[in-house]
């Protein structure tokens, strides 16, 4: 387990050195949202009603940029080999860096969606239930976001690859973050589909890196 | 000093301009004493630069 | 000034003058702004109509003015680099952008904290929140611009010219919003017609702010300088000091 | 312990590139490969390193630690570096040190790897500012923060100068003699003890 921490460290430690990569994902988020209003008025009940759902696509949008950081830089310097002859399975490799992403970039997104909920005047009895589902959810965006990089790591125009290959795979997340949010103001409250949500972030964690590691087994040939 | 109903959006202004310039000027400070001890670390190590060798 | 601008082209010389110019803006400023506060508070009256929450305008009436007078400077710097590659304008350009992004940001925080009591809401988008919104997301591009490249001279040149691209742009978008959104009633120019009473607090807040953000300047060129000095010193001795490259000479 | 490879086929992209290759090193021998660029050395490389399944055949170790892989075992020596820009030139050998290394390794370690290669002095200065052949020897001081039985280097010497190749030669020729296996791909002679040769044949070529 020593050589794990060892590696998410030193992500984390990549991740602030160059603080690039966060940054940007951020300002993307913050665009992507500021974006919504200028296409659709500036009604602001009209927002406040779709603002859950704005939040969580440019949340999944923003994400999708920095995905590709996941496996192509160490791909890319070589580091991938040398990872792969450690005595941590490549599922762990996997896991470790889908960890590393989702605190540097998962936790940050997270964090920043309440403040943007300003900006769509977002009921305030919606802000706890914002961050609970933004937490719960952004595993599930690191983790089968890991799958899509592994898969593209060699491919040309990875990016756009990327985005074609993992959208689909964040849609339950999408809904079930979306429904939780709007359940939560109804009779029902938001119990089932918060249920749901984190189900679906745990089975990503479990499944994310082994797929992830099989495809990058395929790519090191 | 009655600030009105209003109260709290005003401190909350001071102080969150309060918090950015201190923060601003904190880093500013840091970062400064940062390079000034890299730089000394190099001197010390007998590292100097081009133009005030020459100069000398 | 064309003799100044020459002299500083010197970045020894530059050093030794911010030194000692430094402590006093630094100062006039800290005097400026603590007086500033106590005129704001104590010294002014409440406005008929907003109340006390006018006394927000006197700090964020500084903070838009010096988002739009850095982001001028930033662009002057950046044509400076550009036109007569002045050694010291990319500097200039780098200090400022983070120190512009963060009253801007501030701009926006005491205006959303401003609008809640006065039109209910946080945020309004209209025209001039807006824009002042995306001058904030030009300095985040001009910020993230340069952070890419790891040749710092060809980011330096690419960031001077969406710094310059910004400055064409701005109006623009200014008129496209003032269009795209008419529900608003139009801000008003504080500074012309606003009481004598709150005139002169505003003024001296302004101007403290200014000298501030000028002390912060020069303070972050100055590190700058510095970081650059480190780099060049440790690109210099990365080949002197491998023991390897040097040991035919023993 | 032995690396023996039996009877390998390996295909690359439909091609046929290794064809019924078997050889066996033992312990305290290096191996050069030699051969014509594309004649499979960088591939025969890989699959020694497991990262590619050979169609037919086996690679294993025999006497080493059974729980182990060959990969396990074995320090790649590739094309790039695997260095980080961002991270100083101890940083990056203190990652490949915990990462790959068991833990009971001393703390000494890493500052003698690097001073093997020439780099203590330089060991607080961050990567990026390291010349290529520098990034070089700080990836082949992997080799020496773990302790690993087999090296499988392919073409080391890239971009190193005549001091910097003696080292890595004196490297190898410490790691043989301590009993280690050494499989190097090159095209320089390099005065390898007890060192044998295989000279790969394109395929292509010889049909």
């Amino acid at each position: 387990m020593n050589s794990f921490w060892a590696l998410v460290r030193r992500d984390l430690r990549l991740a602030v050195r160059e603080g690039g990569a966060i940054g940007t994902a951020l300002g993307f988020f913050l665009i992507v949202v500021s974006l919504m209003p200028l296409g659709l008025g500036p009604d602001l009940n009209l927002l406040a009603r779709i603002a859950a759902g704005i939040l969580w696509i440019a949340l999944l949008l923003a994400a999708l940029l920095s995905l590709n950081r996941i496996f192509e830089a160490d791909y890319e310097d070589g580091t991938l080999d040398v990872l792969a002859t450690g005595h941590l399975p490549l599922e762990l490799v996997a896991t470790a860096k889908s960890l590393a992403h989702w605190l540097t970039t998962g936790i940050p997104l997270a964090l920043l969606a309440p403040v943007l909920g300003i900006l769509l005047n977002l009921d305030l009895a919606s802000y706890p239930i914002l961050v609970g589902t933004t937490f719960v959810g952004t595993p599930a965006v690191s983790f089968l976001g890991a799958i899509g990089a592994a898969l593209t790591v060699k491919a040309r125009r990875g990016g756009l690859l990327l985005a074609l290959v993992v959208l689909p795979l964040y849609v339950p997340t999408l809904i079930f973050g979306i429904s939780a949010v709007s359940a939560a103001a109804g009779p029902a409250g938001m119990g089932a589909a918060f249920l749901i949500l984190a189900a679906i972030s745990l089975a990503a964690v479990v499944l994310g890196p082994i797929a992830a590691a099989a495809a990058l087994r395929i790519q090191l040939q | 000093m009655d600030l009105g109903p209003h109260a709290a959006f005003i401190w909350i202004s001071y102080a969150a301009v309060a918090v950015v310039v201190t923060g601003l000027i904190g880093w500013l400070l840091l970062d400064g004493r940062k390079q000034a001890a890299a730089l000394e670390a190099l001197e010390k190590r007998g590292i100097r630069r081009r133009s005030s060798a020459s100069a000398e | 000034m064309q003799t100044l601008t020459q002299q500083l082209a010197n970045p020894t010389r530059f050093m030794d003058l911010s030194a000692r110019v430094l402590p006093w803006v630094a100062g006039i400023a800290a005097a400026l702004i603590v007086y500033g506060l106590y005129l704001s508070f104590f010294d002014s009256p409440a406005d008929y109509q907003q109340g006390e929450t006018v006394r927000i305008m006197y700090i964020h009436v500084p903070c838009a003015w010096l988002s739009m007078m850095v982001y001028g400077l930033i662009a002057v710097s950046s044509f400076g680099l550009l036109v007569f590659r002045h050694p010291l304008a990319d500097v200039s350009a780098k200090a400022a952008a983070p120190i512009g992004a963060a009253f801007t940001f501030l701009a926006l925080l005491t205006g959303s904290l401003w609008g809640k009591p006065m039109w209910g809401t946080y945020w309004v988008w209209d025209a001039r929140l807006t824009s002042v919104l995306i001058l904030f997301f030009l300095y985040l591009g001009l910020i993230a611009l340069r952070a890419a490249f790891e040749d710092e001279s060809a980011g330096a040149k690419l960031t001077a010219v969406l710094a310059l691209v910004g400055v064409t742009i701005l109006p623009i978008i200014k008129f496209s919003v003032n269009w795209w959104n008419t529900l608003h009633q139009p801000s008003t120019d504080f500074t012309a017609t606003v009481d004598p009473s709150m005139r002169w607090p505003l003024l001296v807040m302004a101007l403290g702010f200014t000298l501030l953000f000028f002390a912060m300047h020069l303070k972050a060129m100055r590190n700058e300088v510095l970081r650059r000095r480190v780099k060049a010193m440790r690109t210099q001795a990365v080949a002197g000091r491998d023991r390897l490259a040097t040991q035919p000479a023993e | 312990m032995q690396l023996i490879a039996e009877d390998l086929i390996v295909e690359r992209g439909g091609r046929l590139v290794i064809d019924g290759l078997s050889f066996a090193v033992s312990a305290g021998e290096a191996m050069v490969l030699a051969g014509a660029n594309g004649a499979g050395k960088t591939t025969l490389l890989r699959t020694l390193a497991g990262y590619i399944r050979p169609s037919a055949g086996s690679v294993r170790c025999e006497g080493g630690d059974v729980e182990l892989t060959v990969a396990e075992q074995a320090h790649v020596i590739g094309h790039a570096n695997a260095v980080k820009s961002s991270l100083t030139v101890f940083e990056n050998a203190a990652f490949w040190s915990e990462f790959l290394g068991s833990a009971n390794e001393t703390g000494g370690h890493i500052e003698s790897a690097l001073r093997n290669f020439g780099l203590d002095d330089l060991a607080e200065f961050p990567a990026a500012y390291l010349s290529a052949g520098q990034r070089r020897r700080l990836g082949l001081a992997r080799l020496l923060l773990a302790k690993r039985p087999l090296w499988l280097l392919d073409e080391p010497t890239v971009s190193l100068d005549v001091a910097s190749t003696e080292r890595l030669v004196s490297a190898v020729n410490e790691h043989t003699r301590a009993g280690g296996l050494a499989i190097v791909a090159t095209h320089l002679p390099l005065a390898l003890e007890r060192a044998r040769t295989l000279e790969l044949v394109s395929l292509r070529m010889a049909a």
